[in-house]
Formats: structure tokens, C-alpha cells, sequence
């Protein structure tokens, strides 16, 4: 029987507790992907922080989606995936993604299968946000005068 | 009588100018809303062939028939991660 | 620049602390492993729990070796590596590695490597310590009377 | 005189019935240092196939040099993680 959880929330993430709460016993490999906010210095200027939207609930369905598909797919026993929205500053997690498995073939390759499916099919969208406007990554419109750099 | 409400998120919303908008429209095609949806909103033209649209909460294709009642989303490359 | 650090410990290990420790604004994603006690449930019998031992210092320097290939192989901002000797009960962890790329490739790719090379050079060794006796795993020598159950 | 020095590990000090062993050695190879191993701890002879060895903290292999003074570790298949 496979645990875990599929949530879209408003505060931080607490990381640790993801990863832990994914321990048990009939697994031998916990894999985690977490994502947060890079900057890129650049000539004086760069991203002051992310903010994420989403069109719920179809987001919250297509995490779980996700989860179905990698338990048809993995020999898994537990897939979390927690992604936040709104405000993310540098450094600071957006998503995080939490498979155990009895064994580490599948808990790499369901992991990494998830990153890449929310990035396909989950409806959240982020703006990187400038000193002198923001830019939504994807569609390069925005406000910043030179929104394509 | 019954309307189609059209959301509208990121990128599309700031070209909208609004986030959310409503039509009178019953069994037309996805794409027969979207014509409504450009007359009214002209700048989202230009975005057409980066857009995807969702009925009621599922991805859904141009020819789909959209029915009062309905949601329609207008759905920007997705960016989450 | 890479930070993090590689080290093996006698108590028990924070993943939460490792996992956060390895955020960075330069880096975008954040791979996880995390090997743990893993328990077969056999007929009325079962592994209590794993018990590591080390040839030490060398293998801190293995661990050591293992992250300079790393950062000689991907561009990684943080590598961490922390392997529990002693006892480790089913479902807690054994081993974490933290990897921190500006890119999720590198990243995953990167942890992954860890743990095979773990397993290939670190010269660390676990038994199984079951109700009837002990197996060293790899070798299956022991005291259990059917030590290659 | 000096010695060199055998540490024994995992299913090998097992196996031998001890964790560390002194022998008179100055400039023999590895495989010779083994001969003198397996004389004294007769059970560890059939893992041969199996181990891995180390001088001074790094593999070695069998043709390899072990003199008065060094350390030599007695490997078994590793298995962390």
C-alpha cells in the first residue's frame, strides 16, 4: 500500500518533516527532489524572487494524477508532492517531491518523473520578479522594459 | 440565461488586462469561444499558438464543445516547479 | 564554489538540517538520497535491524574522493555525505546524500552516482542482525544456521 | 623488530576470530603476506576470491609491496549504503 500526499499550500514547506515522514520500514530508498528559487547574477540587475500561481483545483488533481501514474508504473510506498505558491525568495523551496521505494532504481526514477510531469501538465505558473518589473518565465511577457533577457 | 466563465491565469490574464470574463455562448467550439474571447480582448491574439485551455478543470482541444455553464480556463506554458 | 561535507557519525543523522543546509541562491534544485533499514517480512522472521561498521579514516577519505568526482564531473554547488555506523533500525536512515546543482540534471545525476560509488568503494560493511543470529550482508557469513535464507 | 600490522573487518575478522594481527614482514608482497595470514588463521582461505585489500589506506593488490611498519586492511565485499 502506497502513502503520502498531493498539496498545493500558501506557507513555507517543511522539508524535513517530508522527507521523514516517508521512512518506513518496508522501504529501503527515500528520494527527494526539491526545487527552489535561483538567481543568476547579472550586470547589476536580477530576479528579486518568484511568485507562483495556480489554477485550482485542476492543480491539485494533477498532482495526484502524478501520484497515480508513478504507483502504475514504480514499485513505490510512498510519493508526496508539496508545491507552494505565491512569494518564493532565493534559496527558498517551491516544490518538493518525496518517493520511498523498496529498493533505489525506482525512487530515482520516479522522483525525477515527477519534476519533469508537473513541469508538463500541472497548471502553475511562475513570474520572476525584477527590480524594474516581472517577466513570466514561459511567455515572455511581462513589464520589464527589456522583458526578453 | 446561463454564461460560459472564461479564467484566465498568468501571462494570458496580464494580456486580458482581467482575470476572469464572462460570455454568452452554448455549444460552440472551443475555438468559436476563443474568437468571442480575442474580439473582446485583442492583445491575447498574439499568444494563440502558445495557449492550452482546460473544460471544467481537463485539458481540452479547439474543436471541444463548450456548453453555458462551463468553465473555461486559458491556460499560459505552464512554469511550476 | 561547493560547500557541504562528508562525514560518518555514530548518532543519529538530522536529514532535515542536511537537506536545507544544501539551499542555495545559485542553485536551483536540490537531490536527495536517503538509504534506509529496509525489512522483509519472511515466515514468523525478520532482519531487528542492520549494523555498520567502518575501516576508518580511509573510509572518510573514500567519501571524501567520492564528492572531488563529483564536482570534477557536474556543476554542483553543495555536496553533503553522511553515513550512520552502529545500529540502524527499520525505516531509519543509514545513509544521506545532499546534492545542490543550479540544474535538476546534474543534480539527480549526481546523487545517484554517490550512492553507487558508495557501495563500489567506501569500505563500510553492514550485517543483519536477526532474531537467530547475524549475516554479513555481501558475504553471507554468520551465525545464523541458515545464513543464506 | 618492526611489524605490519593486520586489521580485519567485517565477515573476515569473523572468519579469522580476530579484528587485528601483527606479523614480522619487511618488503613481501601482499599475496605472501596472505600466505602467512591463512597459515595462522586457516578459516579466512576460502574468501580469498571475495576480498579486497588495502596498505597504508589505499587498495592495494596482490603483487604490491607491504613493509615493516605499514598497515594492512583485510576487506570483505563492501556494503553501505
Amino acid at each position: 500500500m502506497t502513502d503520502g500526499s498531493f498539496r498545493i499550500v500558501d506557507g513555507p514547506i517543511d522539508v524535513g518533516a517530508l522527507v521523514t515522514g516517508a521512512f518506513r520500514p518496508d522501504c529501503g530508498a527515500v528520494a527527494t527532489f526539491v526545487g527552489t528559487t535561483r538567481v543568476d547574477e547579472g550586470e547589476g540587475t536580477s530576479v528579486e524572487y518568484l511568485e507562483y500561481e495556480a489554477y485550482r483545483p485542476m492543480a491539485d488533481r494533477k498532482l495526484e494524477e502524478i501520484g497515480e501514474e508513478i504507483r502504475g508504473r514504480w514499485d513505490v510506498g510512498h510519493v508526496s508532492i508539496v508545491h507552494k505558491l505565491g512569494r518564493v525568495d532565493p534559496g527558498e523551496p517551491s516544490v518538493v517531491i518525496v518517493v520511498a521505494s523498496p529498493r533505489r532504481g525506482p525512487a530515482f526514477e520516479a522522483s525525477r518523473y515527477a519534476i519533469e510531469r508537473i513541469k508538463e501538465i500541472v497548471p502553475i505558473w511562475k513570474r520572476e520578479i525584477w527590480s524594474d518589473g516581472y517577466v513570466w518565465v514561459g511567455s515572455q511577457v511581462g513589464t520589464r522594459s527589456t522583458p526578453a533577457e | 440565461m446561463e454564461q460560459v466563465k472564461v479564467l484566465l491565469f498568468g501571462a494570458a490574464a496580464d494580456q486580458a488586462g482581467t482575470r476572469e470574463a464572462e460570455f454568452t455562448a452554448n455549444g460552440v467550439t472551443l475555438d468559436e469561444l476563443w474568437s468571442m474571447l480575442t474580439l473582446k480582448y485583442p492583445a491575447l491574439s498574439p499568444m494563440r499558438g502558445t495557449l492550452a485551455f482546460a473544460i471544467n478543470g481537463e485539458y481540452a482541444k479547439g474543436e471541444e464543445m463548450v456548453n453555458a455553464g462551463d468553465e473555461v480556463a486559458v491556460l499560459p506554458p505552464v512554469s511550476g516547479g
